[in-house]
């Protein structure tokens, strides 16, 4: 239905300065392909909301195209405790970042998602999280309304008058520019079906303004509307499809592959210095042409090595611990 | 009853015991919120011994899984295998919210004498000298589930008198817009449930005390002495309360958690 | 697990004046043998809080069991175009009502699921819904506070802070005592399945204290949880679980029967008189012991040509138009 | 282009000209949310002959189901056939809610000149004489979507200059607290979306002024006269800008409608 095109054109919708989320969880289901994309096109200032980050975000982070980090966690899981890149450009002054709690971040994306323009919760109080020294996006003078999906207040502090409970905080919804989300399969006309946990892929769709589905595989609508109630993302929610397997390596996808641990961890202590990052940077991205030549130099061994086996949903091939 | 047939110092590493005393935290029946690692670890330790129908909750939304193989994470693929529910964070984070969930565990990098626990940075946070990963659901756990079990390492860098950022918050917290440290039910009522009910560290495990929300020593583990816990913390501890020993670890625990729930060793070394 | 009870004990666990919600959609997939039996049992004072009512609702109305019906919309689709117990007891002051709209009432379940007092919507501003005048039960004093799960407000309007987009609405979270829900499949320990349409389902017995099940059968937890992904809710939030097949009669539920049209007509002609309902109720309520003889009484033939084809989900052999 | 192939009065009822003008509402490619009876009819002939492209939303949560038989009501098991998502309420509305929709169908028992809507009481709402089902949705759709068609009896005492209760808003609203009559912007700003942008009775089909929110008199159905439609009316209603005959129903959507919409007769007689 003409929503198809390729990773190139796709990252082509996204401009510098925009707000973004992605698809996933921390090392899983990132929409890898169009990271490094990014990266290769080297779009700049970046606004990056999201209900948790990882590999993926600390990578972008290290390719200087973020300027706010706007989450609640960074890190690749147990193949780096934190994210090197973010650790050193916050430390060095070079990014922004905003703090909200792994909560109230989704339920800012819900807000986002449900259209209203912000959501109470009880989560976080009593934390730094809401100390108004550290809204660090209103101490630089940015929630001054001249970027209207910058919330005027970081949070506010509002009493029940329903049921007298107390006092809860009221957050801000996300409302991105653009969500890229990667996912097992899509229909030709768009509607997105996701196995296994959902994560908040639902929430960070819909809050999105725009949105690019790279899948495994595309398949044809009828198959994946024999099924309606396992569906995730109607057509018309969905502005562009991208088909590319094994686009979330070296994150992992349920059903489909292992999350890549040796390369993350590779990945992480690279990070370590900016100079090993673009070390790392000109072998994977810059000294590939495309995703796919990417694939061909991991090689078929290690991406075999990875693959699901369709009982268990997940690689029982791949060396996990230390016995 | 059977007796139990304990382990001796020597026959079981730290991680270990740091295993199965989060696992005695846990009582049948139970809804546990828990995170990579350790907390794992514990509660599938748990529902293999003391507390087979309690129900494990994963923050990236499963239910009640049962892994034939350990996640490496909570987003793990292996986390659905014959889970009640697959679904999301909203469906999950809303059950906490809501009042229904027991117990969480919870890991950071510093804790403070109330419990308040720092997982975002050491320094200013405006200017830090490292940045740490950040609250992830730490402080949404600590604040919604009933209540909270951190497992920490002992050094005296990380038992400090006041953290350097509040994440997670303990029995005296910041109250905004302001900054007053005052108790959690003062600042915020009834409406602000659980709080740290222990912490487990490679040395110890402290409790904390209902009027002042100060962290005390409960018992200390084999092979440690008060003094290596008091040695290891950077403020005043209250040791009069100590209960003793912590219970070791049996030769049937050592045995289920290595090798029913983590024999590829993926935590367990 | 020790949760399986009789629709008769289910009933039991329900308390005079409780606040009280369904699963179901109009008139679809209602817990109908629960209804049946709540007036069997004679329950008064129930406060209905409904994110839509219907055929049930009106039942209960009409039996006196309901003291507060609260909810946006009651009757029975093309066989019956209002609720006519309803209707009647409205124009004779014997039932408050409290109007929301639907998207109010969904998001006020959806508050209550979510364990927050009150959420935002921009939904229905400008109608008489919100006009104060037509605040019933604040009219009659009862949001003084001493009920709990009655708010303190009807509704509040508040300003935008966050992106200056305008005056919205606050709208209070529902907090039933309990819900009964009718479903498709529950296991053992009640994990529960719905096939179709969700509804509201998921918010109505998440907001919801209590949860009775009640299921077309009772399967094998093991069989649920091959695929988690199609279930709704975990074991835990579940407190009881009713075998009772056909327990939606006369509603329809997808993948089992169709709506009994004639029998649901029938019905609502006689709800045009409080005698006639009550004949009604003599007949098919307090006439027959339990809800199996209910089907007993509606016969083999007529319950047969309901039964929906298997690949359709719906039957092919209820004649439903004029052709 | 084919010539249309127009039926002659007497060749159609009165709901068939009704399904076929309300279809014609919709343009190719929009998100319709449409609700039981006509509006189905509607949408569903719509796909099948100028806006292929369309897309479906049952209020219960169904998203573009391509029925195989025409359901009798939005919860109906009829809806899931082929959908792209069988999901609920929450879902849909939210989308709507959220902007997504861009022209929702919906009916009334009365209306008045500024295309406030109720379909709740009759008479005063403390004590009224009748009560009907209430809003259901269509308050919500009618402030959410980016417009929406009203299929209304064409009586005086429905086409009324004041309704007893306004469920749904129209062009001048009821500002609450205070409950003046004001214009939807004035009311609440841009972020009240869409309004009544037709309505259309088995007479003829109104629209409303953008200046004043006034309802005025578009085409007039074959078969009747302007003096038809003000006999049943009971407002001043602006007459002056008639562009003519409805267009009536073409022989080849009637055959749609009765052979492929709605075989069965379950609306149409």
């Amino acid at each position: 239905m003409g929503k198809r095109i390729t990773v190139q054109e796709a990252v082509g919708m996204i401009n510098d300065g925009d707000m973004i989320t992605f698809s996933g969880f921390t090392i899983w289901r990132r929409p890898m392909a169009v990271i490094y994309e990014i990266i290769r096109q080297r779009k700049r200032n970046l606004h990056l909301i999201e209900v948790n980050s990882g590999t993926h975000g600390d990578m972008l982070v290290g390719a200087g195209c973020v300027k706010v980090w706007e989450s609640c966690w960074i890190g690749h899981e147990l193949f780096g405790k934190l994210g090197g890149n973010l650790d050193r450009k916050v430390r060095n002054g070079e990014v922004i970042t905003e703090d909200y709690s792994h909560h109230q971040m989704l339920l800012r994306m819900a807000a986002g998602a449900l259209g209203i323009p912000y959501i109470p919760t009880w989560a976080s109080r009593g934390t730094d999280i809401l100390n108004p020294e550290y809204d660090m996006l209103g101490k630089l003078g940015m929630r001054d309304g001249s970027n209207p999906r910058i919330s005027r207040q970081k949070a506010q502090w509002v009493e029940d008058p329903f049921f007298e409970e107390g006092t809860l905080i009221h957050v801000p919804a996300a409302r991105p520019n653009i969500c890229i989300a990667h996912v097992q399969q899509v229909g030709e006309d768009g509607t997105v079906r996701v196995w296994g946990q959902k994560y908040a892929d639902e929430e960070a769709i819909k809050a999105a303004d725009k949105v690019i589905v790279v899948a495994e595989e595309v398949v044809p609508e009828e198959y994946l509307r024999r099924e309606p109630s396992q569906n995730l993302i109607p057509p018309y929610l969905v502005d562009a499809i991208v088909e590319q397997p094994w686009g979330a390596h070296p994150t992992g996808n349920f059903g489909c592959y292992e999350v890549d641990g040796p390369f993350m961890r590779d990945f992480y202590n690279k990070t370590r210095t900016q100079e090993g990052f673009d070390a790392w940077a000109e072998e994977w991205i810059f000294g590939v042409p495309d995703f796919d030549a990417y694939l061909e130099k991991l090689g078929y061994k290690r991406l075999q090595s990875l693959k699901a086996n369709s009982a268990y949903k997940y690689s029982n091939q791949a060396k996990r611990g230390s016995r | 009853m059977m007796e139990k047939n304990y382990a001796k110092p020597g026959e079981y590493k730290v991680i270990d015991l740091l295993a199965v005393a989060a696992a005695r935290e846990v009582n049948d029946g139970e809804v546990v919120f828990a995170g990579t690692g350790l907390p794992m670890l514990a509660i599938m330790l748990a529902q293999k011994t003391t507390a087979p129908n309690s129900y494990l909750i994963y923050e990236a939304g499963t239910i009640d899984g049962k892994s034939l193989h350990l996640p490496a994470s909570v987003g793990d693929a292996r986390c659905v295998y014959q889970a009640a529910v697959a679904s999301g964070l909203y469906d999950v984070f809303g059950q906490l919210q809501r009042g229904r969930i027991d117990l969480g565990y919870l890991g950071g990098a510093e804790i403070d004498m109330y419990g308040n626990v720092n997982t975002t940075v050491i320094g200013d946070y405006t200017k830090p000298q490292i940045r740490f990963p950040g609250s992830g659901g730490n402080p949404d756990i600590n604040s919604m589930a009933r209540r909270t079990v951190f497992i920490m390492v002992q050094e005296k860098r990380r038992f400090r008198e006041k953290v350097d950022y509040i994440t997670s918050p303990g029995w005296r917290v910041r109250k905004w817009p302001g900054g007053q440290m005052v108790s959690r039910q003062e600042a915020f009522g009834k409406t602000f449930r659980g709080g740290p009910s222990a912490v487990i560290s490679n040395m110890a495990v402290f409790r904390f005390d209902e009027e002042t929300g100060l962290m005390y020593l409960d018992t200390v583990h084999p092979g440690y002495t008060v003094n290596d816990v008091l040695n290891n913390v950077d403020f005043k501890l209250d040791v009069s309360r100590v209960k003793g020993e912590t219970e070791p670890p049996t030769h049937e625990e050592l045995h289920i958690l290595y090798h029913e729930v983590d024999p590829e060793g993926i935590f367990l070394p």
